[in-house]
């Protein structure tokens, strides 16, 4: 407490010694303590629109003071301020570090703030106006640079997307091409995925122990990609025990995946030409949350004695638990998601388990169609290109040619 | 007809949604935004869905077998305790029998099926880490060295806490990278075949 | 359903041995939630040693109060806000005096038509209808999930891989850092090789495609001896919450 | 014992070890040294010694920066290493700066000081002997700019006080103004942005501490560029080790990090365990298995 007052005494004292020697000093007053010398003020300040945004940032951009690293090389920062008339109020948008010379001014896109105009708004179409000077290491500032005024434009392509979009061209021209490939009847081969051999067995075995098969397609939403890929396969396992008479079971744990779940299912058994099998019983809500989706599917492993249980999607921290369940059970369990924290649970708990990408060719390799075995060859002629590129970069680069290293980098 | 309506929708919002993210303009930001926010919007609107197939299926099973009655009944029950305390706004607030229920049914019973996990870890390590083939082993040992790390062993920990280090920030990088790539690509081209109606298996058929 | 009857009679017999081992003589919790708590806690860890019926009633009671309270929760946190409150505003009023001020967006109308075509599948007539929604669900996040995959996952792992395999430190050669970016850039082409659809896994490329699944197996078992430290803290927050919340045996 | 073969019966009794066995172990392995408060010593790894003995070395009076950069979700990890840091830094009378990166570090920051520095050391003066700076947006840019100045993004403190009206905030002007930056969390923005963008340019030694999930990423940083890392909570429990070692008197206060510490242990060891056993049995009944299939007897 002590030492806080002495302290806090100190600071008191000198600050008003701060004050005085200002009070002193300040102009009129002419008294003889040394004119420090100014720095120079930034020249050249340009402003221009920033080329990929909605309109409302600008870029300022400058020459460095002479006393920039120079001169009298006494510059640290400079502000920058905006106004939107030349004699109106400018307010300080930001400060950079000496050495820099240029500045991105990110407005914000709200034109009020609490029913009174927001200072900070900047829109496009608008002119405005910008000035700036140095601060020089002592806290002094130079002139003013002259009034420079620009505007923000609303853009209608992102130049710095060039690449994602050459890319995505590329991509879907290859997966074009090889549909058309596929469908002129070239054969395409596919090699063998352990986890989708071992589907029609697993369903005959569930079969011939009388027992219904469960399907689970995780806790993602119906739309992710790995739920889509689980609707394929389901609609394989429901074609096959339409053909079997077995149950298959699909609690699910959003409504729209239960409406897709619900009409993949029905239209299996309609192809199977056992539409009568159908009930739409068996594919049913649960609930949306996570651990009492859970247990429910745990007690329906144990209740229903499950022989066979899918688990295709997007799964989190339930995955061992549904594992290890259905372990308890005896069933056959065949799993596949695209979540890597999961896949390390599911490979150690479930007897075959579809790996990242394999889960989505599963779906070109259950069909052998050509339509849907195109994307798979298109995937891996991509693999191709980069496994290339980057070989190439790598080996290049470490003896010193950089070409392949700034090819790829420009790309992503 | 009906069948290729559904797919132009699918065509022209998977298109318009790919082509916004190259245009920075403020009108392709209120897709972008309004896209997403209607998507979730959807979703809310659909529970009464899930809700419809939850009720009609736990009642028929209260009809149809006595013995899951009572079950079926704690459920209806919890359902529509809940239900009814969560009518007004007011319930979202602390303190209120919602958030009450909230705290002391759901919070204990999901920490505790959470939990469960460190049993079932343990019996899945017991059964599946058997040295059978090559590949079995390299997912055994290296488990085992990465739990090791928290046993006190001397100086083996030191060596093994150095290795564990080494195998996260290198192998394991390498394979993830792997991993994420198979992955992008796969995804992307799935993404594509929805987009041109080839994948059309969650449409259904008439 | 005997067998229910015995899991019962334990149960019962579990808890009147605690509430007369304790009575008086432990601080055991005295609060009727916490003992509602400590209840379902070891109706779900009963599911470990099999199904029973204290298992079955928590977990039907778990999957009604969820349901309700996700549709509740739905309702007010979304649905109020982002689709009634838009149409509508001066109706929230009430609720959120903060939006009630805001213009009408009929923007809106699209969603609330198209979650009434979802509804739509109720109706006998014409099901077909709630495939337009779905349609407008699944195009909207397959286009956003195709850019950002592009953006993510998979340009930004590639431009990391570019790592130079002889690393030179301080002008000497660091045998220690090549070998590791080795293993790096190494792992990365064979994980690639083995996911490798449309070509036989022989020769050659067999051998680097058994590299590959050997790399993964071994993040998959690191990933695996790494999260058992993570399920161990979860239970050991569960006994703390029986052992010295409920039983009052910890300080 | 299996009647049928009785020479074979105790290895399949282990082999086919029932799985409520391995989870009566488990459970016993958590609840016992939850009961008795058991704990490991920890032995301190360079990597977190080197954190202490930065901290040990500084002289009253010097400035640590401390970024709150993680959320509520890894509050369980990362909290423990914040309260021994900061008891750490209030017992060798450090000034402490407390900033988040992270939006969700505001409220963190105000429960930090609550409960560790105004309740344990409550001589200590806000604004003379920590500072609480709030969450500012910007991520990596913002500590660009506060390496140049400090004073331009926070004109305030949390708690509204004109920035020069706080004493301790005197005779700050950039981050070079500080004597170490701690930063806590492991995500993104965290320590690889305070190294890349702050520790770096500036010359400002730069530690932290992550959830277990990220340390590993952070690792290439050490020891050149990161000086020190607590990784997870067993990197949390190496620290209150230190601290305990150092000043004995802490022995007393809550050390949640030692204490996971224990039943984790023991788990693990329990784990390992049953993987050993699960292994040896199965390389016997193989061995067996071959034998007997020599013997042309019956394969099992």
């Amino acid at each position: 407490m002590i030492r806080f007052k002495i302290r806090l005494a100190l600071i008191l004292i000198s600050a008003s010694v701060l004050l005085l020697f200002g009070y002193i000093s300040s102009p009129g007053q002419e008294l003889e303590a040394p004119p420090e010398p100014l720095p120079a003020p930034p020249t050249n300040v340009v402003i221009s629109d920033d080329p990929n945004d909605d309109g409302h940032t600008t870029i300022v951009s400058w020459q460095l003071s002479r006393d920039d690293g120079a001169g009298l090389n006494n510059v640290m920062a400079y502000e920058i301020f905006r106004s939107t008339s030349p004699e109106g109020e400018f307010l300080q948008v930001g400060v950079m570090g000496k050495g820099l010379d240029s500045y991105i001014d990110r407005g914000e896109k709200e034109k009020t703030r609490n029913g009174e105009p927001n200072p900070r708004y900047i829109g496009a179409g608008i002119d405005y106006y910008y000035k700036m000077r140095a601060k020089s290491t002592t806290g002094t500032y130079s002139e003013f640079s002259e009034l420079v005024v620009g505007q923000a434009k609303n853009n209608w392509y992102h130049t710095g997307k060039t690449n994602i979009m050459i890319a995505v061209l590329i991509f879907s021209g290859l997966v074009i091409y090889f549909i058309t490939a596929a469908k002129r009847g070239k054969e395409l081969y596919v090699r063998p995925i352990a986890g989708i051999d071992a589907v029609d067995e697993s369903i005959g075995r569930a079969t011939e122990m009388g027992r219904p098969i469960l399907f689970v397609l995780g806790t993602g939403t119906a739309a992710d990609l790995a739920t889509i890929a689980g609707y394929t396969i389901l609609a394989r396992v429901a074609k096959m025990t339409a053909d079997y008479q077995t149950k298959v079971l699909v609690p699910v744990n959003e409504p729209v995946m239960l409406a897709v779940a619900q009409e993949t299912v029905k239209s299996a058994y309609m192809e199977a030409g056992r539409p009568d099998m159908y009930d739409e019983q068996n594919i049913f809500y649960v609930t949306a949350m996570q651990f009492p989706f859970v247990a429910a599917v745990c007690g329906l492993m144990i209740r229903e004695q499950t022989a066979t249980n899918f688990y295709m999607g997007i799964f989190h921290a339930e995955s061992l638990i549904l594992a290890e369940t259905g372990a308890i059970t005896g069933a056959i369990q065949i799993s596949g998601t695209d979540q890597l924290a999961q896949l390390p649970f599911f490979i150690a708990a479930t007897d075959y388990t579809l790996i990242g990408e394999e889960l989505y060719a599963a779906s070109g390799y259950l069909s052998k169609e050509a339509l849907l075995l195109g994307p798979v060859k298109a995937q891996d002629y991509a693999k191709v290109i980069l496994l290339t590129l980057l070989g190439l970069a790598v080996i290049t680069w470490s003896f010193g040619w950089g070409f392949f290293k700034s090819l790829i980098s420009t790309i992503s | 007809m009906r069948r290729q309506i559904p797919l132009y929708i699918v065509l022209v919002c998977g298109i318009v949604f790919v082509i916004q993210f190259f245009i920075p303009s403020h009108e392709s930001e209120f897709i972008f935004e309004y896209g997403q926010d209607w998507v979730m919007v959807i979703g809310i609107l659909a529970l009464p869905l899930g809700i419809w197939s939850y009720l009609r299926k736990t009642w028929l099973t209260a009809v149809k077998k006595p013995k899951e009655r009572f079950f079926a009944g704690v459920s209806l029950f919890g359902f529509a305790i809940m239900m009814l305390t969560g009518l007004k706004r007011e319930s979202l607030m602390a303190g209120s029998l919602y958030m009450e229920l909230f705290e002391y049914v759901l919070i204990p019973i999901q920490a505790t099926i959470f939990s469960l996990l460190a049993f079932y870890i343990a019996s899945a390590a017991y059964r599946a880490f058997r040295a059978r083939s090559v590949i079995a082993t390299m997912l055994l040992g290296t488990a085992f060295i990465v739990m090791l790390r928290l046993i006190p062993l001397g100086p083996i920990s030191d060596v093994n806490q150095a290795l564990v280090g080494w195998i996260l920030s290198v192998p394991n990088m390498a394979a993830k990278r792997g991993l994420l790539i198979g992955i992008g690509l796969g995804a992307i081209a799935t993404c594509i075949k929805i987009i041109l109606g080839i994948e059309r298996t969650y449409l259904g058929r008439d | 359903m005997r067998k229910d009857l015995v899991w019962l009679f334990a149960g019962i017999l579990f808890f009147g041995l605690l509430y007369l081992l304790n009575w008086g003589v432990k601080a055991i919790s005295t609060d009727l939630l916490v003992w509602i708590g400590a209840f379902l806690t070891l109706a779900i860890l009963s599911f470990l040693y099999q199904d029973n019926a204290f298992y079955k009633f928590a977990e039907h009671l778990f999957v009604g109060v969820s349901a309700a309270y996700w549709m509740c929760m739905g309702f007010w946190n979304t649905l109020v806000p982002n689709l009634i409150a838009k149409l509508h505003p001066p109706i929230v009023k009430g609720v959120l005096p903060a939006i009630a001020e805001k213009p009408p967006e009929y923007w809106y109308i699209i969603p609330a038509a198209l979650g009434i075509m979802f509804l739509m599948r109720l109706s006998p007539k014409a099901p077909w209808i709630s495939r337009w929604a779905l349609a407008f669900i699944v195009g909207t996040t397959t286009g956003l999930n195709l850019v950002r995959y592009l953006r993510s996952d998979f340009l930004g792992q590639i431009k990391s891989t570019l790592i130079p395999v002889i690393v030179v430190e301080n002008g000497s050669l660091s045998v220690g850092g090549s070998f590791s970016n080795i293993v790096i850039v190494v792992g990365v082409l064979c994980g690639l090789i083995y996911f490798f659809f449309s070509k036989e896994h022989k020769g050659l490329f067999g051998v680097a495609s058994r590299v590959g699944i050997y790399i993964l197996m071994i993040t998959f078992g690191a990933s695996f001896g790494y999260t058992v430290m993570a399920r161990i803290s979860l239970l050991v927050g569960r006994m703390r919450f029986l052992l010295g919340d409920w039983m009052g045996l910890l300080q | 014992m299996n009647p049928d073969n009785p020479k074979m019966g105790f290895f399949e009794t282990i082999a086919n070890i029932d799985r409520r066995v391995i989870f009566l172990f488990i459970g016993f392995a958590v609840i016992i040294p939850v009961l008795l408060s058991f704990s490991c010593t920890e032995e301190a790894t360079p990597i977190v010694q080197a954190v202490y003995d930065e901290i040990e070395s500084l002289p009253e009076g010097s400035k640590v920066l401390i970024s709150f950069d993680y959320g509520p979700s890894t509050v369980p990890e990362v909290q423990p290493m914040i309260d021994a840091l900061l008891r750490h830094s209030c017992e060798k009378n450090l000034k402490m700066y407390m900033m988040a990166l992270w939006g969700t570090g505001h409220n963190l920051i105000s429960e930090s000081m609550q409960d560790i520095i105004e309740k344990e050391f409550p001589h200590k003066i806000y604004g003379v002997d920590y500072v609480n700076l709030g969450y500012k947006a910007g991520n990596q840019g913002l500590i660009n700019v506060i390496l140049t100045d400090m004073k331009k993004m926070y004109t305030t403190d949390a708690r509204g006080s004109e920035i020069d009206a706080v004493p301790m905030m005197v005779d700050i002007r950039n981050l070079k103004s500080f004597d170490l930056i701690l930063s806590m969390g492991g995500g993104f923005p965290g320590i690889k942005e305070w190294v890349l963008f702050g520790g770096d340019p500036g010359n400002i030694p730069v530690a932290g501490g992550a959830t277990a999930v990220s340390a590993p990423l952070l690792y290439p940083y050490y020891p050149r560029q990161l000086l020190g890392l607590l990784g997870g909570i067993k990197g949390a429990a190496e620290y209150e080790s230190a601290l305990i070692k150092g000043y004995p008197k802490f022995k007393t206060h809550s050390h949640p990090a030692i204490d996971m510490m224990g039943p984790q242990t023991v788990a693990h060891i329990v784990i390992v365990f049953f993987i050993v056993i699960g292994n040896i049995t199965f390389f016997i009944g193989r061995k067996r298995e071959e034998g007997e299939k020599r013997e042309g007897g019956v394969i099992k």
